[in-house]
């Protein structure tokens, strides 16, 4: 991390800027410190306690290193890796299943068009995940419906409702029910305001945060309901019933 | 005896290898890690906050481990496998009845591998909750993204090597997928995957090639310059 | 010190890792497997009650061809043609006599016929006509009248 | 620090411990013990029987490309003195082939590799082809053995020959058998009635407990449509047209059918219709069921169809009778008057349902009936059941068990689709054949012996090739019209339910052939099937005989003796105190009826023959059970001129 600058002696009153003391990093990403003619620049390095790597950290990595190993070793004393019957070309399992991190689209596949479910989603899915840091997410930091309630509140219920209809329509109740209750918990404390507990912390989550939790859910939700819960001919099936 | 070890460790060639002692100065622990290959990632001296487990959880940390784990099964696994139709599923057999620890082995590589897919997500997720794609990292995060597709990928080319139902109905359903793609993008795509139309012999060796070297190796230099950036951008 | 504590701590895991695997004993197995023949170990009706091991199962189907005409399928030695032999052919239900009787005086009997052990000449030589093998598969036949039961 | 320092040595110490458990599972492995255990026992042997170095040992069969590691364990295979060791080091009982030769589970399936004892013998979830249970192990003597009769397999031999006579390949995609067409169905309007037809399909067995028609299990409705399809079909192949029932039949008195029903009876028997016909099941199993034919077929068609068979049913293997009118017509009305089922009640008139004909072929259809019946208008059935050619290689996942609730393995489920083949779901529609359960079994085996596994060629014992025996001339048509091959095997073609009369002329003497043919006495009482008078004409016989002289002879088999009484003595001594063949033969009413009686061997046989017939039996008549004594050629000389002296 940085060393944390901070702007030190008077800041210049202007109508542009506002300047303001902090040194939260975390607060406030950015900083910038303005110096009067004749003042030297003079850095305030914050005291923060610092240990040797040596052995601090290096045992740590190392002890976390083994356990992981113990874990798996242990794990593999005790399950074997699958080996079914030799691949038979024409013989088509019932439900033939790609690897599990694959079956939430798989489950996606079962919904929608493949255009769509194989190529549009989980493109847009990386390309978001590769585009957040870009966007200027989190700049601000206030509670995310302290300003312009109103209007956050349509556009957010706006894209809710919209994307409950057309899940609705392709009747995709999997997505749908999270869909609904992720929504809910965000609209939340733009009704019951409280500044602490939890209505306050979330109510503070940015909408970057909602959109990540939600995909994240969907993400879990579909793969779950992939591995375990669908039988022959991706039908509902319950994981106990033996598919033979 | 005392003697023996001592001579030992004061031998030239023990001195070519360990050129220091156990550190037990600070000057001596920073030494190590400047001086040491392995322990260069870090600095010489770290916030104490930030050695504390729950700060990152380890999961970036335990994601390499894996990879170390998968590497080092990986190879010996490569010693008793062919990737043939008519031999990969025998040496499967021959790994779990006649080679020494040779089911503990895929056992392992197995399940390293499903662990390294879900740990990788979670530490993206970590590192998405607690902000740590900000800037400057910005670009880091990309190549974290890079890095757990690559994870999936790893994974998924491996899948097909035992060549049992299991690997050739999860690969062929695979590759169905990425013939949705359209203009006929979709189709070339899976064609060069599998090197034909159906999951055959040159699947077989697509795979094998791209699960033991291609991908690895581009991992590999992609982490390398994860970790250095995680330095450079002052991370532990 | 402590070290050895440790490793006492763990003895019982390591121990639970090699158990996976207790031998079941190997002649469950051979039972299990003979259990289920049989349905077709005897052809014909035979009044073993003992499920026939392989040699006899091959007997059996020689001892049918050959020798059931005059021995009978039971081995009563009442077969169709035996009412036209004097002396009868020999009964070998008879297990005081088929036990005093050795493995090599019966494969004689068979392959040099009923005169090469100064019986009667109306038992043929079948050394001609089976080997060897064949007639050592119709001798353990032949015993398995006397020791079925 | 302390803290940290104690975590790292637990940790440390757990991580050396854990991975050292690997190893050390791997070192008391199973077959490590088996090994140890096998090494203690021949130690405690009186016979020195060598110990074996622990490892792993396999059997890899190049050819076959298999590796078999079963004699890890099973270290006893080849070593006689552990015959009455436990398993698994008992030895392998004796078999014709070598452990090295082929290994182990290229006959008892199983998993080769595998060196764990569950996993070996396959019974694990993803092993397709488990342990061969014993009653089905003969399968595997399919894999290689295509030849009709395999030494030492009769349970296989059994299957192969029902799987012909059901006419398997009727529906199935099969190798070993041709799509049969016989009975053709044309003109089976003027055949059969209506009550019996319905009756016939919904129980074929109530009229004729031997029949190969099995039971399709139809319903009421599905019999009498398919009844009143079948029935209006009237007319006969190459348009062939009834003769008018002869007047004796319809319009005779009383007192005058009683006598034709008298002459008819004794032509019957002379005829000898039960060597190849069963009568309420006694009799032949060559032809079908008479027993209540009179019930089944009208008097027009019996008519007709004995006195030319060919011409109604062509390809048909039954001879036709040289009868004179009388006595022909005298059969008609014997069969007529005694072979009816009194059992039987007529069914009510009826008239069929305007679309019947539609319907009825659908149903034809569907139930493959064209798989065994010709019948014209409808082609060649096409085989809509599954195909069998790799039935022994089939995956357990990729069948159906349905709710049967059978032990899930291939041998079970082949067993219970063929005792009841409906178990598995009620569409299916395999007919019940009715099999007994041995024979269930007996067919099992032999469909489990098509796998899917590359036989190398040399491996294979192909089967004789059928002949091709096709005789040109007169003879050739009195073979067809007569159907001798019907019963007789002519170099290599026909049906061996009599002899084999591709040598007879080097057998029999020219006089003894032609009384035989004119009065076929019976050569052995305890047999059924015997020969029929067919009421030859002597030129028809000098035809037979002719042609016999000229093709079935053999120059080798000529041999003469000498006809010297003191020579002929020394072969009765030799027949009667050395070879006991009494035992067997008859001479004079006295002997055992094994062989034929040797009255008149003087008159019947060759001298040739019965001298290389006493050398070798079995190199004349393969599976004769007569022993081969392996006499001298003096003493085969001294009793072919004894035999010759009985005439």
């Amino acid at each position: 991390m940085h060393g944390m600058l901070n702007s030190y002696g008077g800041g210049l009153m202007n109508a542009d800027f506002r300047a303001e003391k902090n040194s939260d990093a975390k607060a406030v990403p950015k900083r910038i410190a303005f110096m009067k003619g004749r003042t030297s620049a003079r850095v305030r390095k914050e005291e923060e306690e610092m240990v040797m790597t040596v052995p601090h950290l290096v045992v740590r990595e190392v002890i976390a290193f083994m356990l992981m190993v113990i874990a798996l070793a242990l794990l593999s004393l005790f399950f074997n890796a699958p080996l079914e019957w030799i691949a038979n070309p024409e013989h088509t399992p019932n439900p033939a299943k790609a690897p599990w991190y694959f079956l939430g689209l798989q489950e996606l596949l079962h919904y929608f068009p493949p255009i769509v479910a194989g190529v549009v989603l989980p493109a847009l899915a990386v390309v978001a995940l590769i585009v957040i840091p870009y966007f200027r997410i989190n700049v601000k930091r206030e509670n995310l419906w302290e300003q312009d309630r109103r209007q956050k509140l349509i556009l957010v219920l706006a894209v809710a409702g919209v994307l409950s209809i057309v899940l609705l329509l392709y009747n995709v109740y999997a997505m749908l029910i999270p869909t609904v209750i992720v929504a809910a918990v965000m609209v939340t404390p733009a009704f019951l305001r409280q500044s602490g507990g939890v209505l306050g912390w979330l109510g503070s989550r940015p909408l970057s945060w909602w959109i990540m939790t939600w995909f994240v859910i969907m993400v879990i939700v579909l793969t779950a309901i992939g591995t375990l819960f669908r039988g022959p001919e991706w039908s509902w099936t319950w994981p106990w019933k033996e598919i033979y | 005896m005392k003697e023996s070890l001592r001579a030992l460790t004061r031998s030239q060639a023990w001195r070519s290898i360990f050129r220091h002692g156990l550190p037990l100065s600070n000057r001596t622990r920073a030494e190590a890690v400047f001086y040491n290959f392995f322990l260069h990632v870090h600095p010489a001296k770290v916030r104490k906050r930030s050695v504390k487990f729950t700060y990152t959880w380890g999961l970036g940390g335990l994601s390499a481990g894996l990879f170390i784990v998968l590497v080092l099964t990986g190879a010996l696994l490569m010693l008793y496998y062919r990737p043939s139709v008519q031999q990969a599923y025998g040496d499967m057999k021959d790994l779990q009845f006649v080679v020494s620890s040779g089911q503990f082995l895929r056992n392992m590589h197995r399940w390293a591998a499903h662990a390294m897919v879900a740990i990788v997500f979670l530490h993206m997720l970590r590192v998405f909750y607690t902000g740590s794609y900000r800037p400057p990292k910005e670009f880091n995060w990309v190549i974290g993204v890079i890095l757990f597709v690559f994870t999936v990928l790893l994974s998924y080319t491996g899948y097909l090597l035992p060549w049992d139902q299991l690997a050739y109905w999860g690969i062929s359903v695979g590759t169905n997928m990425v013939r949705s793609v359209p203009f006929g993008l979709g189709e070339r795509i899976s064609y060069l995957l599998l090197g034909g139309n159906i999951v055959g012999e040159n699947a077989l060796v697509r795979f094998y090639v791209l699960h033991c070297f291609v991908l690895p190796v581009a991992a590999m230099v992609l982490m390398g310059i994860h970790f250095w950036r995680v330095r450079k951008d002052g991370g532990v | 010190m402590t070290r050895a504590r440790t490793l006492a701590l763990f003895l019982p895991l390591l121990l639970v890792g090699c158990t996976g695997k207790k031998n079941t004993p190997p002649s469950v197995s051979a039972d299990s497997v003979r259990a289920n023949d049989s349905a077709v170990a005897a052809p014909a009706a035979v009044p073993v009650e003992r499920v026939l091991s392989y040699e006899e199962r091959q007997g059996s189907v020689l001892y049918m061809k050959y020798c059931a005409v005059c021995h009978g399928k039971e081995g009563k030695g009442d077969g169709f043609n035996a009412f036209n032999l004097d002396p009868r052919p020999r009964d070998f239900s008879d297990s005081a006599y088929m036990a005093a009787l050795s493995d090599a005086q019966i494969l004689q009997t068979i392959s040099g016929g009923g005169r090469s052990v100064n019986k009667s000449p109306l038992m043929p030589s079948y050394g001609g006509t089976i080997d060897n093998r064949q007639a050592r598969y119709v001798a353990a036949y032949v015993r398995a009248f006397s020791t079925g039961q | 620090m302390k803290p940290l320092r104690l975590t790292f040595a637990i940790v440390a110490v757990l991580f050396l411990v854990v991975l050292a458990v690997s190893p050390l599972k791997d070192y008391l492995r199973e077959w490590k013990h088996d090994q140890t255990e096998y090494n203690r026992l021949v130690a405690g042997l009186p016979q020195r029987v060598k110990q074996v170095d622990i490892g792993i040992r396999q059997v890899w069969v190049r050819k076959l490309d298999r590796v078999d590691r079963c004699v890890t364990c099973h270290l006893g295979v080849k070593e006689p003195a552990l015959h009455a060791a436990p398993e698994p080091f008992t030895t392998h009982p004796q078999v014709y082939h070598d452990v090295d030769d082929l290994g182990c589970t290229f006959c008892h399936e199983g998993q080769g590799s595998a060196t764990e004892y569950r996993e070996s013998i396959g019974k694990v979830k993803y092993w397709d082809r488990p342990i061969l249970p014993r009653a089905y192990l003969e399968a595997s003597c399919a894999k290689c053995h295509r030849e009709k009769d395999v030494p030492q397999a009769p349970i296989l031999n059994l299957g192969r020959k029902l799987i012909r006579e059901s006419n398997c390949v009727g529906c199935h995609k099969l190798e070993g058998g041709e799509k049969q067409w016989i009975p053709s169905l044309d003109g089976i309007g003027e055949k059969v009635n209506r009550t019996w037809l319905v009756n016939w399909l919904k129980h074929p067995r109530t009229y004729a407990p031997s029949t190969r028609m099995p039971n399709f299990l139809l319903t009421d409705e599905e019999a009498g449509t398919l009844a009143d399809f079948l029935l209006s079909f009237k007319t006969f192949p190459e348009e062939a047209a009834l003769e008018p029932e002869p007047s004796q039949l319809t319009s005779a008195g009383a007192d005058q059918k009683s006598k034709l029903v008298e002459l008819g009876a004794t032509r019957f028997r002379e005829a000898r219709c039960i060597s190849c016909h069963p009568i309420n099941g006694k009799g032949g199993y060559v032809a079908p069921e008479l027993g209540k034919i009179a019930s089944k077929v009208s008097a027009q068609w019996l008519y007709n169809y004995i006195k030319r068979p060919k011409r109604l049913q062509p390809g048909v293997v039954m001879p036709r009778y040289r009868f004179k009118e009388e006595d022909l017509v005298g059969v008609v009305a014997y069969m007529e008057s005694e072979f009816v089922d009194y059992d039987v009640e007529q069914l009510p008139p009826h008239t069929p349902d305007p679309g019947f004909y539609e319907k009825g072929r659908a149903l034809f259809k569907k139930y493959s009936c064209g798989g065994c019946h010709a019948l014209s208008g409808m082609g060649r059935a096409e085989e809509t059941g599954p195909e069998l050619t790799k039935i022994g290689a089939k995956r357990l996942y990729e069948i159906d068990f349905g709710r049967s609730g059978i032990e899930q393995t291939l041998p079970v489920y082949l067993k219970t689709k063929l005792l009841t083949p409906h178990v598995f779901g009620e569409s299916m529609k395999m007919p019940q054949f009715g099999f007994r359960e041995d024979e269930a079994e007996a067919i099992a085996v032999a469909l489990l012996g098509k796998t899917d596994d590359n036989i190398p060629p040399d491996l294979i014992v192909p089967d004789a090739p059928s002949g091709t025996f096709a005789p040109q001339g007169d003879f050739g048509k009195l073979v067809d019209d007569l159907a001798c091959l019907g019963c007789h095997v002519m170099n290599g073609r026909g049906r061996l339910v009599a002899t084999d009369l591709s040598l007879e002329a080097s057998q029999a003497r020219r006089a003894w052939i032609e009384g035989y043919f004119k009065v076929p006495y019976s050569l052995r009482p305890v047999l059924t099937e015997r020969m029929p008078k067919l009421y030859l004409s002597d030129a028809e016989i000098k035809t037979l005989v002719d042609y016999m002289e000229m093709a079935f002879i053999s120059d080798s088999l000529d041999h003469t003796v000498s006809t010297d009484p003191a020579a002929a003595a020394i072969g009765r001594g030799l027949y009667y105190e050395r070879y006991g063949c009494q035992s067997c033969h008859q001479v004079g009413a006295k002997g055992g009826y094994v062989g034929p009686p040797l009255d008149k061997a003087g008159t019947r046989l060759t001298a040739g023959w019965i001298f290389h017939w006493l050398k070798n039996p079995q190199r004349l008549k393969p599976g004769t059970i007569e022993p081969n004594n392996n006499l001298s050629d003096a003493e085969a000389d001294a009793l072919t001129a004894y035999l010759l002296t009985l005439k």
